[in-house]
């Protein structure tokens, strides 16, 4: 059987990697045809994508949503066409997919904000700082909702920068701004793994000390583990990248085979310095 | 020179090489998947084509005239974000709001030209800089988050602008005709009138141009501001069609544009611009993305193809034209 | 005989270089004035003034007595002086036709419609090559890019022609010609001067200059150093004599064969 | 002409303009925010800027041959992919797989040079295909996995390339001794030697070039070896500073490079091209970048400003250019 | 005296076009020949042929009666051939001295080093400039574009004239030339010849090959049609009546004051 998985994620974002990863391992677990794509957050190109694969009569298609309310027509023709078709990653009620299995970045961002809080790191009129890749992707938009709805009823203030997508330039910009705000910045909240997992290679820059400025975010790369290991970051949200492709992808078999998935599946754990180890030995195929 | 065929004048054509690379190519990816001339894969891939295909058909003015537009891509973002920002947060209706992201492109559109024809600022560098502007007012403005857009989907405008209907089996978006509507008019432009012997002498010899009286800078100043504006009008379009205005959109099209216009025969130094060439520079580009998914090529070797296959193309044109010009 | 162009005490600077130094010329009616001067005498630098291709720094110019202010090519060609550049500026990639009627195009249909009336335009074109002495049968539709050297500046001498300016000036149009395509220029000079126009014409080959013009000019160093000679009274190393400003003596050694 | 103060012929100098927009931008970063000259700052600013540096000095030789090279960002990122792969899955050393990465970048850059002098189709498009081969191929041989370069630390390749010292308080990575070296010896090439006259030349009116003997194809086909070996090289110390090789990494760069190049001074066409003016261009562009993050410009705003100031900037120098001229 | 240079039965074809037909064309030691032709005649192909800048069809070309093949400018410079085109082909960017010597820079220091001679470069182009006629003070490093049309051909003489090749071309060394400029290069067309150098000159105006060339050869649509003239036994309407090919009433009418 062929199926299309079809992604809104950078090819080079390390966390697109590990999924992407979970999609060839069920390829080759299950004998059937994967055909990736990756669509760098550009909605008509995913879309065409899509529509390509129920143009090219695919068993089973597993999408994630690059904007909200971007996919509910493409879903109708899927649902018209008799293709299942699974949401994973980014989940979109108002589309009609069969099934969605992945987390939900709200709830992540709500998570990050209230450790913060919680572990008494931030208090009323502190100052935040939020790096992401791409701002205006929805990623890093629905976290800062659900940051927003802790932050601000409390009067914690933050800024959100852009750090790019290439690594050097990702370190020169946070070390740019981490030595013009040190004194500000009373702890970060990495949007994105790449730049979480740049954290250990600024504050080394900066002349940071570990633990410093506390730090929680995104935690699905091995730098990442690495840093919460070493006490760089406090906390890290891991998303079970290769699993959701897994599970999604065996999903839209099943629904192929007749058998209708009537459930979503959710993922995700944040994990700190005592668990931080399982997650390096997933990321580092031990 | 004069006695030639039909057919010999036909191959002198400089369209006839893209329409070979493009009926190659059709040939290939059908005979690879006969799904890729199902008729949901070509309304498909026709609609998308269009809102590139928009830009790429002003761009070609403007390189004709001997100018290119790097800030196209950014424009293309930053229109929907405008207008759907004016419109969401109650400030004007939804038609006003349109006109307001039509004048604003046009004014970036005058502000690329003015700085091209006053200051003699390469147009690299000026909408370059102009890029980089327009995609910060986009992210500022919206803070970050994508314009809803649900509520288009009603309004007339929407309906004039992508509705859709079915003509057979095919389903048909309004924007096709606009592309066609375009394609036509700026054709006749370019190659009927008065303007378009001014825009052609603009890139040809722009000294000589004006020792004739031709008005060079404001030829220039136009067909920035039309580029600009077609951007926008394009970007539009694409945020109704895909219920998204997402002020990152259109990122890397400046290449992509000018990689069609380039492929279907215009110079790059100007002097020379054909719109069938565009047309069918657009359908290349556009018929090789939609082909290399649906014929399975993995997803991370994407790049590789279309790199490849822009190469290969260009190898092919540049040998066809080689072949013609020893015929004369 | 009144004067149709008459230029008063011009002047024009490039930054340092004083290219033209209070030049005081005039052109009458229905009259072919030779412009003669060594290289870097300010002879295209006068016809640009004229033809405002670049504005003069100080002095005034009249047409037909009438002071005018001459700002841009647009103002010459208003004012019914036409010129031939010496690097004959024609655009390579468009057609002959388009390249006769750049900036002037003929417009049919209604007006909005901006279109080009290609037929005017080709019949037009194939009459006037064949006017400046083009035997060959070349489409209107080739493109100038082409064309031989000669036959450019015949495309750019027809454009004069046709558009029956008052005034055509002729910077250096023999350059790069050959026997035939040179006495195609000087015949159009000739009916130029028939049909009632006036022509400035520019060259370096004084042998070119004598055959035609009904008086010389000539410049060195940006100023006027005489300014009536009569070609019928006059023998080409007087001219060349004036052109220099050498003595018999100087000229005599600097054409001697073995001078060194 | 000739009697001119020592003044009046720096000002002269096409370098003039770039370094009086350098010390402006500083001196207006600074008195907005003393920090931004802090020895840590100044560090900072000096580590990424020799990496884009060193493929901008190769870049200043290519364009004043008349040529220009998109693929570079994506060599950037190919080549320690590339040498991180052999490396990691044990194939070779370090030593050899660092080798193997210039070598296969020199022949990234031959195929570009081939391509534009033997089939003749235009850089820009010759470039941007390769741009794509090149970064497909770094995502498909890493299967999109940045490639771990922890172990890279202790090697002594590490310690020559980027290895770091303290002066004062000033930390020095070594990669800028090679940028100080590169300059050097390419401004030499460029300027003294047989060499750099027949890159001018090549440049200039490559027609006469080659009626004087001067391979103009052999020309550029090196000069496009040397910018693709130096991407490599800039992106392998890159590498190892960032602890990182991603596949994606080096996206954009080709258009910041030539933006670098071309504010310096170097023609865009080719045929005058200056050193000096390039390694200001370079400092402009990274301490703008640094400068407004120092002194606290909103984050999303980012963007608008470095648009703005390139304008601006470039306005400015236009200015300068043109006083200059009228003065002669 | 031997042949210095003999071109059998060469051809050439620019795809349809055939621009040259079987010409044959000889230049003895210590002679300087004239070639002349209306526009498109083939005398700038007939010496692109000899200079490597095209190659030919079919033929051979002998130099001092040896058989040798010249594919390209590299090839015609080893066997001593030298050319100054048409368009002057010159650099513009690059300074008088660079042009000078471009693509046989003299180098110092170890070789490695590829280090240009810059202290030589200026001299030999300070000298040159002098010998070539240009007696303003133009120091060697200003930029070509920067001089006058005259100047410019100047500089390209003067490479030509220190690479001291057995054979010059000059390709209409004296267009755009003023009286004292074409007196320069005539001048050292005259040098040339007394050091023993032999040159091709073409050039449009007869009057200039006249003053200087031992021998002129007439080429028309391709073919030399005439190959032993001498100037010193025929008049400039003689040789014109050979290049168009008219017949002498023909002739009489084209040149005559009203024909149309
Ligand atoms: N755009 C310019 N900028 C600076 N100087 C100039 C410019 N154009 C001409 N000049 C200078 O002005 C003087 C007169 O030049 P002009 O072109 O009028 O001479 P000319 O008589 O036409 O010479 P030629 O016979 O070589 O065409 C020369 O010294 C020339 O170098
Ligand atoms: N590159 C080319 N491609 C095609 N045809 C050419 C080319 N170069 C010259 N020709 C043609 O070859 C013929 C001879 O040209 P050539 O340049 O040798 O003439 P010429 O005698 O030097 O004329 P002129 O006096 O105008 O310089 C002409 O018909 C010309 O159009
Ligand atoms: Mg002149
Ligand atoms: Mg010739």
């Amino acid at each position: 059987k062929t199926f299309y998985w079809i992604s809104h994620g950078t090819s080079a974002d390390p966390v697109w990697t590990y999924f992407l990863a979970g999609a060839q391992q069920w390829a080759k677990d299950t004998g059937n045809t994967v055909n990736t794509s990756f669509h760098q957050g550009n909605v008509a190109s995913h879309q065409e994508a899509v529509r390509a694969a129920i143009a090219a009569k695919a068993d089973g298609i597993v999408t994630t949503s690059p904007d909200p309310g971007s996919l509910v027509e493409v879903a109708k023709e899927a649902n018209a066409a008799k293709i299942p078709i699974i949401n994973f990653n980014t989940p979109d009620p108002k589309a009609s997919f069969n099934a969605y299995v992945g987390g939900n970045n709200v709830v992540f961002g709500r998570g990050w904000a209230q450790y913060l809080v919680d572990k008494g790191l931030v208090k009323k009129g502190d100052f935040v700082w939020m790096p992401v890749e791409i701002p205006g992707a929805t990623y890093g938009v629905q976290e800062e909702e659900g940051i927003k709805s802790v932050f601000e009823p409390l009067g914690i203030t933050y800024e959100v920068t852009e750090a790019t997508l290439d690594q050097a330039e990702v370190i020169t910009r946070m070390v740019d701004y981490l030595t013009a705000n040190r004194t500000k910045v009373k702890a970060i909240i990495g949007l994105g793994d790449l730049v979480t997992g740049s954290i250990k290679r600024v504050f080394d820059q900066v002349g940071v000390k570990p633990g410093e400025i506390p730090v929680v975010g995104w935690g699905n790369s091995l730098d990442t583990t690495q840093e919460v290991l070493n006490g760089y970051v406090n906390a890290a949200q891991w998303q079970d990248p290769q699993a959701t492709s897994y599970v999604a992808l065996s999903l839209a078999n099943m629904a192929a085979s007749g058998i209708p998935p009537g459930f979503n599946v959710i993922t995700g754990a944040l994990y700190e310095k005592d668990t931080a180890q399982l997650y390096d030995n997933i990321l580092s195929g031990k | 020179m004069e006695n030639r065929s039909f057919i010999q004048r036909f191959i002198a054509k400089p369209e006839f090489g893209p329409l070979v690379l493009l009926i190659v190519e059709i040939a290939i990816f059908w005979s690879i998947n006969p799904d890729f001339l199902s008729p949901l894969n070509i309304s498909n891939t026709l609609s998308f084509t269009v809102e590139l295909g928009l830009i790429a058909l002003a761009m070609t003015l403007l390189m004709t005239a001997g100018e290119f537009d790097l800030s196209v891509g950014s424009v293309f973002g930053f229109a929907p974000v405008l207008m759907w920002t004016l419109f969401n947060s109650g400030i004007t209706s939804l038609e006003v709001a349109f006109l307001i992201a039509l004048a604003v492109a046009a004014l970036i559109g005058l502000a690329n030209g003015l700085f091209v024809t006053r200051i003699k600022i390469s147009s690299f560098l000026v909408t370059l800089g102009m890029l980089l502007v327009v995609r910060g007012v986009a992210l500022f403005i919206s803070d970050g988050f994508p314009q809803r857009t649900w509520s288009a989907g009603q309004h007339w405008l929407a309906h004039v602008l992508v509705g859709d209907f079915y003509v057979g089996p095919f389903r048909i978006y309004m924007s096709l005709f606009w592309f066609i509507g375009f394609a036509l008019l700026l054709g006749y432009v370019l190659t009927q009138t008065k303007a378009g012997n001014w825009i052609q002498a603009t890139g040809g010899n722009p000294g000589a141009a004006r020792a004739r009286g031709v008005n060079v800078n404001r030829t220039k100043v136009l067909l920035f501001m039309l580029s600009a504006t077609m951007a926008s009008f394009a970007g539009v379009i694409s945020s109704i069609r895909t219920s998204a205005a997402n002020p990152n959109s259109g990122a890397g099209y400046e290449l992509e544009v000018i990689a069609m216009v380039v492929i279907g025969g215009t110079a790059l130094m100007g002097g020379r611009g054909t719109i069938i060439g565009t047309v069918l520079g657009v359908f290349i580009l556009r018929v090789m993305r939609n082909g290399i998914v649906l014929i399975g090529v993995p997803g991370l070797a994407y790049n590789i193809f279309i790199g490849a296959i822009i190469l290969g193309m260009m190898t092919l044109h540049s040998v066809l034209e080689r072949r013609h010009q020893a015929g004369t | 005989m009144t004067d149709l162009i008459r230029m008063e005490r011009v002047s024009k600077a490039y930054g340092k270089v004083q290219a033209l130094k209070d030049v005081d010329f005039s052109v009458r009616e229905n009259e072919i004035v030779g412009l003669l001067g060594d290289n870097g005498a300010g002879k295209s630098t006068l016809i640009k003034v004229l033809s405002g291709a670049v504005p003069s720094t100080s002095g005034d110019i009249y047409v037909r007595g009438k002071k005018v202010s001459i700002r841009s090519t647009t103002d010459a060609i208003a004012n019914g002086i036409e010129t031939i550049y010496q690097d004959s500026a024609l655009v390579t990639q468009l057609s002959i036709a388009r390249n006769l009627f750049l900036g002037r195009e003929p417009v049919k249909g209604p007006r909005f419609m901006n279109r080009l009336d290609h037929q005017a335009m080709d019949a037009v074109a194939r009459d006037l090559l064949k006017r400046v002495g083009i035997s060959k049968n070349i489409p209107p539709s080739t493109p100038v890019g082409a064309l031989s050297g000669g036959e450019r500046q015949a495309v750019a001498i027809a454009r004069a022609m046709y558009f029956e300016s008052d005034l055509i000036i002729l910077d250096e149009p023999t350059n790069n010609l050959g026997v035939a395509e040179t006495q195609g220029v000087l015949r159009f000079v000739r009916n130029a001067r028939k049909s009632g126009h006036s022509c400035i014409f520019i060259a370096h080959n004084i042998h070119h200059v004598f055959q035609v013009v009904d008086r010389i000019v000539v410049m060195r160093g940006g100023r006027v150093v005489a300014d009536d000679i009569n070609p019928k009274q006059s023998s080409v190393e007087d001219v060349e004599r004036i052109i220099t400003g050498m003595s018999d003596e100087e000229l005599e050694h600097a054409l001697g064969p073995n001078s060194h």
